[in-house]
């Protein structure tokens, strides 16, 4: 006896590319997603691309052109440096996108794996690491920040060092809550009565069931790592002169922010539209994959 | 477009003078310089808002750089410039009622010399005077018998750390605050806020202030902000940027006021550490920069070149002695020192808004001669603990007014303690001795000029610029008179 | 019940002790000695090491690591090196300033995003929603230091009404800080007004499309009676956790705030503190905030038991 | 609300519904039009999806968020319920139109204690204090709940599902609606419950005067309360007419498919439907007398933490055999099975594999060795949940190929391609996402998936339950026929007694994990039985009965036999049929 066949697609011949293509679909449909993951691209754009956009050097003094108006060579004005405005924020994505591009990576994969680990496993295992990762939850992020920094002195790899000891453990709570909403359904059920490894049933049935919430929350936990290490910037802990960091822009430049607007509100749009595009993109991933069975399923 | 140059001239060159209102509060924000300072003058954490305020000295100097009397009405010496005389004013009385005497004077010189308070002033006295040498003839009297000749002794007592306490009060001193300056000390809390009264029976007359209330503020930017926002009149101790000075002269509430040359900015190498341990490394770095290019960057203009040489120009002992700019000459100095394509960090910090700048023109300036600078950021708060004589090379400044017998001794001789470069050549020390103890005024000169060329061609300072000290203050404020650490705090007055 | 709220309370004060563990350790890798650090530069090595003598410095970690903790359950963590006075005595102060702020800024966001969260949650995909959506958007992409500048360039320079920022100390009478609190206050709660309401929104969709609601509905009730009593107690029961995590977050975030408001708060004695090595202090701010933290924490689960019947009766669940 | 309005109290006129999805027009439901006179019960129903819920809430002025009407009217009393404005649909639906929904446990507000719940909906007229409180009570009692005072002061967590449901009719009541909509009112209750609900519901209906409209799939309970029925189908009446004539001389196909399909107690095995919707029963093949024992259950007891699931069980199953495991909702049914699939370690007793090789059950899996694991697999009960919805067909069931058999993936694929087949799936499906198969379509993946380790013992837990009645019936065809031609001994666990009877050769009654009769499933069906085995087969409701408030029963059962055996728990009556002695257990009757 035969069953109703519910419309469904015709047969794709691989389904991790269908998998892709269905997303593009959903993707392209939510309009929040458009607009957030096109901001970042931009982002991603311009400061790939920041070279062949500007000619000016975004770390030359020119003490003749400092302080200037918003003119046709400097669209944005110059700063106390004689540095162009428009030129510094362009470049200024290099270090942003990177860094906070690098610690967003490592927090993730490592909460990812110690979150799937500890969910799986359980038991006493379990609870000694969410006790330990609780602990170092409870310390304020800012103060674990700057004793890092302060022990191994500023830059980029230190940043993205102390960024991933802080944010792992939210990281872990995030992905360990999505696993165990995962390891009781029955096909990892299924797989635990075949008797497969821990690992196994982690990449096979655990992960790809998963890999919507870690990366929502990869574009999520990027915004804030933007943010904290603009804050970071700010309070001189960040990227050193005179690289053309935001964060640092706006504290150097914000006590003349009345003489010279731009100097401080380009780089905050900057920033804010970058946070802005990573938001939404979280939004609107997490819109397409919150897997609407309404739609799924027929 | 503007220049830079021409911009320079936007900012006002001094403060409104003018006939003041009787009394009024003067309210100042001043950076916390740390939780452990005092108001002993002779301490090395003395907090120097307070001390003009609280004290005399027995001589101060003036703003042409000449010694004039202070609690002491006059002096002489003796012609070998060992024997020294002061005779004391009379009349002066502490702000706790005693009586200003010699013994006073007798005990602050004491006080200084005594090797367990380490006063930074001690290095500089210590070599010529033994508490032994201090004798109290009269109680209107002081004598004062050197070991080495001096001749430029009372100009040494113009320091800050000179100013006079009263006798035995070495244990509280910090705290109490009594001397016999326009100000009686209301209360004070290190690192925080405190406020001085007028002492109505001062020995000038009172001062036109009633009060002068002190906040401390880390960030700059929030001590900007006070005085923008019209919670505060003037910014002590804040050179402003000069974007900053624009916004502050722009503001309806405040405005800026500019004392000439009143600071000179510093790239100290220390001479202990690699590379700089190399006399031809430190050549190389000097004739590798543009001084004018640092100062247009860093300062727009607002101040004059230094030529490596922290005596003020146009100063009574003052060489133009200079080195020529020579990046290929540098590069060669430093390939033969096996040192090609150096790379130094240089760092700085926000505690002075001029010194990324000056690091980064500097930088520029000379990567045409393959030194590849890294300006490294350093906290602010901890920049004179952590980099300060720690780091190699970085950024720094002093404020001039310091005569250049105190200054040469002070910062460039063997063993000091404020010898930022840990420069160390007996011939200067050799020099400098034989100055002070020449009576010859045109010798002493050439003696003191000699000492300077050594320091500009040996020595591990590089001295970019001299600079405009830009001060913040309200538009109520008149009579903003300043000369090196401290401003005329008698005259100091707010609009009617 | 009992038994579980004591379990809780045990698991609380392991995690308080565990960090304080973390952060002894952490700190004693902090370069630069206390010693030489008070000391200043020319300090002679025996006064240095008569210093360390007197701070303890000599001891193994682990027997002062117990000691302090022993006297930080009294109240009393040692004294700070750079002051030489009682950590407590400047610890409290600044406790107290921060928690006015923190306390000010939880009420008003707090209450401005339950709200807010509410009303976008009601209003769903209509002009409401989208300007509240967009609003938030906005707070969160905006670091508070902007914030905090530009409420200090609108509303002190420009418009003179509130100080810019605070003059006072730390031990100042509550009276004089609380004009300096207003703008530290609207930063803090722009930014954490913006996390809670999107996570009420999403959870009072989530909850008014449940099927209780609907039955709710149903019966012809008022709209707000159907939010209050049915939507309300299940939509905030997963914000707790979102308004606990912002909790915790507020002693960090408020460091910047404090920064450019110069506020006496515990942020700005935690940068001090960082820049002197003064460690007692940052061990002692360390706990507190781990404490705050898991406070924090503990809170949000009564809360869930007041809102769910089901943790508060416990059991009877049919799986 | 007009009261002198004559002609029918409800008339749907076209009624058209839709949602929009990708900016286009999803149709729910497509021109509907009925009319239910005063005083009439309509049922609505239908397979899953067919729209049944959209028009029942329709009646109430609801429409699911996103959806619309896009033609027609419906009308209450002459009244058009799309064209009030919000206060008048408030006042409709405080006064005119109650709605009982699906789950109870779903649709009471958890932070509320049911007292409370029951009086907010007589909060619009407007009574003093006392005596609304005075009606809640009394409504209470009205349904029945037990010792009402105390029991109104709980939350809806602390009431069991029929009680839950009471206090949802009790809330529908409140109101003294004309009209009661109930969506499903016992599809989330066990059988027994289902029973004494109905009841209850149509004892009040014919008290009050009520007219009502019940969504069902059921087609037993429609026989039961229905006057007329309303048949669905994508969203379109397919037929309407008295209850008589639509359940007993269906004139559409359709309807014929669907009631054929439903499995009756008197079928002596399964049926199979063809196109027509003619049934005919498939006579079972017996289990041969010389069946080995595959596997065998020796006084096993397995444990919860302190709840003991399953209390000292012992029963054996032979090849080519169906065991079927019945009982209430928490009897234990499903803990068995997990045990024996080595996913919960028994506290006690023994389970042990027979045949070629032996091997021992207590262990878990992974303790297990790979040929014995290999030889016992389950199939789970909740289709969408049983496979990984980010693995397509193909690897799902090549996983436990290349995992037991060792198989290349080249291999793998081919064996594949036969399962598929075996478990008639068009093998082109095995490049889809399990979200991209219907219900049965997936069950069918399970079992294959289940049929790749080769085994010799499955477990199936609930396999047809979450299934349309026309689905669940070729689902059950087809584990009959993989039985005959594999040999395969099955563990099937229902609370479908007529599925039971079509299917099973043996049955075992599980009560608080013990089991309290076991044997042959004509013996235990035809009876003599132990009492609770009896109330179970008693609430089953067929749709071919007439429909009355009691409904026929065709084979009453005679009394127990006399006490003759001698053991002091069982009493033996021959052909492997025991029952348990009463009185020695706990046998307390649980209150719904
Ligand atoms: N937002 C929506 N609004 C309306 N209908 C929707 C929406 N999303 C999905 N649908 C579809 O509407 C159809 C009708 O649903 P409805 O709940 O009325 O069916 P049903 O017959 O009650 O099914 P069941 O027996 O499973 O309860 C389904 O196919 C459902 O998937
Ligand atoms: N993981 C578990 N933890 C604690 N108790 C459990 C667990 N699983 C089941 N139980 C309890 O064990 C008993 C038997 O449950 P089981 O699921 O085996 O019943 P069932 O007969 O399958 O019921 P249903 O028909 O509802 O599926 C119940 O009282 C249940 O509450
Ligand atoms: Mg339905
Ligand atoms: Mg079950």
């Amino acid at each position: 006896m035969s069953e109703p066949n519910h419309g469904t697609p015709s047969t794709p011949s691989r389904t991790a590319a269908h998998t892709v293509s269905r997303t593009v679909r959903t993707l392209r449909r939510s309009r929040t997603a458009c607009v957030g993951l096109g901001l970042v691209a931009l982002h991603l754009a311009v400061a790939v691309l920041a070279p062949l956009l500007t000619s000016a050097s975004p770390t030359a003094n020119v003490p003749d052109e400092a302080l200037l108006g918003p003119s046709g060579d400097h669209w944005l004005g110059t700063d106390a440096l004689g540095r162009d405005v428009l030129t510094r924020v362009v470049y200024g994505g290099q270090y942003a996108l990177t860094v906070s591009f690098a610690a967003t990576t490592c927090a993730i994969a490592l909460g990812t794996v110690l979150g799937c680990a500890t969910a799986l496993k359980g038991g006493r295992l379990d609870g000694l690491l969410m006790r330990v990762l609780d602990a170092v939850l409870a310390i304020p992020p800012i103060l674990a920040l700057l004793v890092v920094v302060t022990v191994l002195g500023a830059g980029p790899a230190v940043i993205v060092l102390a960024v991933t000891l802080v944010y792992t453990p939210q990281v872990v709570r995030v992905v360990r809550a999505a696993a165990l909403g995962v390891a009781p359904l029955d096909y990892v059920t299924a797989a635990r009565a075949r008797g497969e490894r821990t690992l196994s049933i982690l990449l096979r049935e655990v992960l790809p069931n998963i890999v919507h919430v870690v990366a929502v929350e990869f574009a999520m936990r990027a915004s804030w790592v933007v943010l904290l290490i603009s804050s970071l910037s700010f309070l001189g802990f960040g990227a050193d002169p005179p690289t053309p960091d935001w964060g640092l822009m706006i504290s150097e430049n914000r006590t003349a922010m009345v003489v010279l607007p731009w100097a401080t509100l380009a780089p905050i749009i900057a920033l804010a539209t970058l946070v802005v595009g990573l938001n939404l993109s979280a939004d609107g991933l997490s819109r397409a994959w919150s897997v609407d069975r309404t739609e799924e399923a027929s | 477009s503007r220049t830079g140059a021409e911009a320079a001239s936007s900012v006002p060159e001094g403060a409104a003078t003018g006939t003041p209102a009787d009394g009024g509060v003067l309210r100042i924000a001043r950076p916390p310089a740390s939780q452990a300072e005092t108001l002993d003058p002779a301490d090395s954490l003395s907090a120097y808002e307070y001390l003009g305020a609280l004290y005399n000295r027995l001589v101060r100097m003036d703003e042409n750089g000449e010694t004039v009397p202070d609690l002491a009405t006059d002096w002489e010496s003796d012609d070998e410039g060992t024997k020294w005389t002061f005779r004391l004013r009379e009349g002066v009385d502490f702000h706790d009622g005693t009586r200003f005497t010699s013994a006073d004077a007798a005990y602050t010189l004491r006080r200084i010399l005594d090797p367990d308070l380490a006063s930074p002033q001690a290095t500089v006295l210590t070599p010529l005077l033994s508490p032994e040498g201090v004798h109290t003839p009269e109680p209107g009297v002081l004598r004062v018998e050197l070991d080495t000749p001096n001749f430029e002794f009372p100009a040494l007592l113009t320091n800050y750390h000179c100013y006079v306490v009263p006798e035995g009060s070495g244990g509280s001193i910090g705290e109490s605050g009594i001397g016999t300056g326009p100000f009686r000390l209301e209360n004070f809390s290190p690192g925080g806020r405190g406020r001085v009264v007028a002492d109505e029976g001062h020995w000038e007359g009172r001062p036109v202030l009633d009060a002068i209330e002190m906040f401390a503020m880390t960030d700059i930017q929030a001590r900007t902000n006070a005085l923008l926002a019209g919670q505060v009149d003037l910014l002590s101790q804040t050179n402003l940027d000069f974007a900053t000075a624009r916004v502050v002269a722009a503001s309806d509430n405040a405005t800026i006021a500019r004392s000439v040359n009143a600071q000179w900015y510093v790239l100290p190498m220390l001479t202990t550490a690699e590379p700089f341990t190399d006399a031809r490394v430190r050549r190389a770095m000097k004739t590798a920069y543009d001084p004018v290019h640092l100062l247009d960057v860093a300062l727009q203009g607002t101040g004059v070149v230094g030529e490596d040489n922290p005596v003020p120009p146009e100063t009574p002992y003052w060489t133009d002695h200079s080195l020529e700019r020579d990046p290929e000459r540098a590069r060669a100095l430093l390939s033969e020192a096996g040192h090609e394509g150096l790379q130094v960090d240089l760092y700085t910090s926000t505690y002075d808004p001029v010194f990324t700048p000056m690091a980064l023109a500097y930088r520029d300036s000379v990567a045409e001669a393959g030194i590849d600078v890294r300006v490294r950021n350093a906290s602010a708060d901890s920049y004179y603990t952590q980099i300060w004589m720690q780091r190699p090379l970085m950024a720094t400044y002093w404020y001039t007014g310091r005569p250049a017998d105190q200054l040469l001794n002070q910062i460039f001789r063997s063993g000091s303690s404020y010898n930022e470069t840990a420069w160390s050549d007996p011939d200067f020390d050799d020099l400098l001795d034989s100055a002070r103890s020449t009576a010859d005024g045109d010798r002493r000169r050439r003696l003191y000029q000699d000492a300077q060329r050594l320091v500009v061609e040996e020595a591990g300072a590089m001295t970019p610029m001299f600079a405009d000290r830009l001060v913040g203050l309200s538009r109520e404020v008149l009579n903003y008179h300043e000369s090196g650490f401290e401003f005329d705090y008698l005259n100091i007055g707010l609009r009617p | 019940m009992l038994l579980y709220t004591c379990r809780r309370l045990l698991s609380a004060v392991l995690t308080v002790v565990l960090s304080a563990v973390l952060v002894f350790a952490a700190v004693q890798l902090l370069p630069g000695d206390v010693a030489t650090q008070v000391l200043g530069q020319d300090a002679t090595p025996e006064a240095v090491a008569a210093l360390r003598d007197q701070m303890d410095l000599n001891r193994p970690a682990a027997v002062r690591f117990l000691d302090w903790i022993a006297g930080a359950a009294r109240g009393d963590f040692g004294l700070s090196p750079v002051s030489g006075e009682p950590v407590a005595h400047t610890l409290w102060p600044h406790l107290r300033n921060t928690v006015l702020i923190a306390v000010s800024t939880i009420v008003v966001a707090v209450t401005a995003s339950v709200v807010l969260g509410v009303l976008a949650g009601l209003y769903r995909d209509r002009w409401p929603d989208a300007l509240i959506s967009t609003l938030t958007l906005i707070g969160m992409s905006v670091p508070e230091f902007v914030m905090a500048t530009l409420l200090v360039l609108l509303l002190s320079i420009t418009v003179p009404v509130l100080p810019a920022v605070v003059l006072d100390e730390a031990t100042a009478p509550v009276a004089d800080l609380l004009p300096a609190v207003v703008l530290p206050t609207i930063a803090l709660s722009v930014v954490m007004t913006a996390y809670i309401v999107r996570m009420t929104r999403t959870s009072i969709i989530d909850v008014m499309a449940g099927e209780f609601v609907t039955t709710a509905r149903l019966k012809g009730i008022s709209t707000v009676r159907l939010v209050v009593r049915h939507a309300l107690p299940s939509a905030l029961l997963p914000t707790l956790n979102v308004i606990a995590m912002n909790v915790a977050w507020l002693v960090g975030g408020v460091a910047v705030v404090e920064n450019v408001f110069n506020y006496p708060g515990i942020g700005q004695l935690m940068l001090e503190s960082v820049h002197n090595r003064d460690l007692p202090v940052l061990q002692a701010i360390a706990v507190i905030s781990a404490l705050v933290y898991v406070l924090c924490n503990l809170a949000a689960d009564l809360g869930a038991m007041a809102l769910n019947p089901r943790l508060r009766t416990g059991g009877g669940s049919k799986r | 609300m007009n009261t002198e309005h004559t002609g029918p109290l409800v008339r749907v006129e076209n009624l058209s519904v839709a949602y929009t999805s990708e900016g286009a027009d999803v149709p729910v439901v497509r021109g509907v039009s009925f009319q239910v006179r005063a005083g009439r019960t309509l049922a609505v129903v239908g397979e899953s999806g067919s729209g049944k819920s959209t028009v029942a809430a329709a009646l109430l002025a609801h429409l699911r968020h996103g959806s619309r009407v896009t033609s027609g009217r419906v009308e209450l009393a002459g009244q058009d319920l799309f064209g009030l404005d919000p206060v008048a649909v408030r006042r409709l639906r405080a006064h005119d139109v109650a709605l009982v929904g699906q789950n109870a446990g779903h649709s009471l507000t958890p932070s509320m204690r049911v007292g409370a719940q029951i009086e907010e909906a007589l909060l619009p007229q407007r009574l003093p204090r006392h005596e609304r409180r005075a009606q809640v009570l009394d409504l209470a009692e009205k349904v029945d709940l037990p010792a009402p005072v105390s029991l109104l002061r709980r939350y809806p967590h602390q009431l069991s599902g029929g009680q839950q449901q009471r206090v949802a009719i009790a809330m529908a009541l409140a109101a003294r609606p004309r009209l009661l909509v109930l969506d499903e009112p016992t599809t989330a209750l066990d059988v027994l419950t289902q029973a004494r609900i109905l009841d209850l519901v149509a004892d009040l209906s014919s008290e009050l005067g009520l007219t009502s409209i019940l969504v069902s799939h059921d087609l037993g309970v429609v026989s039961r309360m229905a006057d007329e029925v309303l048949v669905m189908r994508e969203g379109a009446v397919v037929e309407q007419g008295s209850a008589q004539q639509v359940l007993t001389a269906p004139e559409h196909p359709y309807t014929r498919l669907l009631l054929a399909s439903v499995p009756r107690l008197e079928d002596r095995g399964l049926i199979e439907v063809d196109q027509d919707g003619i049934r005919a029963v498939r006579t079972r093949t017996p289990v041969p007398e010389d069946a080995p024992e595959v596997v065998s259950l020796q006084n096993v007891t397995i444990d919860h933490g302190p709840t003991r699931a399953v209390d000292g069980v012992t029963l054996g199953l032979r090849r080519g055999e169906v065991l079927a495991l019945v009982g209430e909702s928490g009897s234990g049914k499903s803990t068995l099975a997990w045990s024996l699939a080595g996913l919960h370690a028994p506290s006690s007793g023994h389970m042990r594999l027979q045949g070629r090789t032996e091997g021992d059950l207590d262990a878990t899996a992974r303790r297990r060795p790979l040929d014995v694991r290999r030889r016992v697999q389950l199939v789970f009960q909740n289709a969408d949940t049983s496979l990984n919805p980010r693995r397509a067909v193909r690897e799902a069931i090549r996983r436990p190929l290349r995992f037991f058999g060792g198989l290349s993936r080249r291999e793998a694929d081919g064996r594949v391609h036969t399962l598929l087949s075996d478990v008639a799936l068009d093998p082109a499906l095995s490049g889809r996402l399990p979200g991209q198969l219907s219900g049965g379509q997936r069950q069918r993946v399970g079992i294959a998936r289940a049929l790749a380790g080769e085994p010799e013992v499955v477990v199936a837990d609930e396999v047809t339950t979450a299934l349309d009645v026309s689905v669940q019936a070729s689902v059950l065809g087809l584990l009959e026929q993989l039985r005959e031609e594999r040999d395969l001994a099955f563990v099937f666990i229902s609370h479908d007694l007529a599925v039971v009877r079509g299917i099973a050769d043996r049955v075992a009654v599980l009560r608080h994990g013990r089991v309290v009769e076991e044997g042959p499933v004509e013996a235990v069906f035809s009876g003599p039985n132990h009492p609770y085995t009896r109330s179970l087969i008693d609430a089953v409701l067929d749709p071919s009965d007439a429909h009355g408030p009691e409904p026929a029963r065709t084979h009453l059962s005679p009394e127990l036999p006399s006490d003759t055996g001698d053991d002091p728990v069982w009493l033996d009556l021959g052909a492997g049929h025991r029952i348990r002695r009463r009185g020695s257990g706990p046998e307390t009757t649980e209150a719904t």
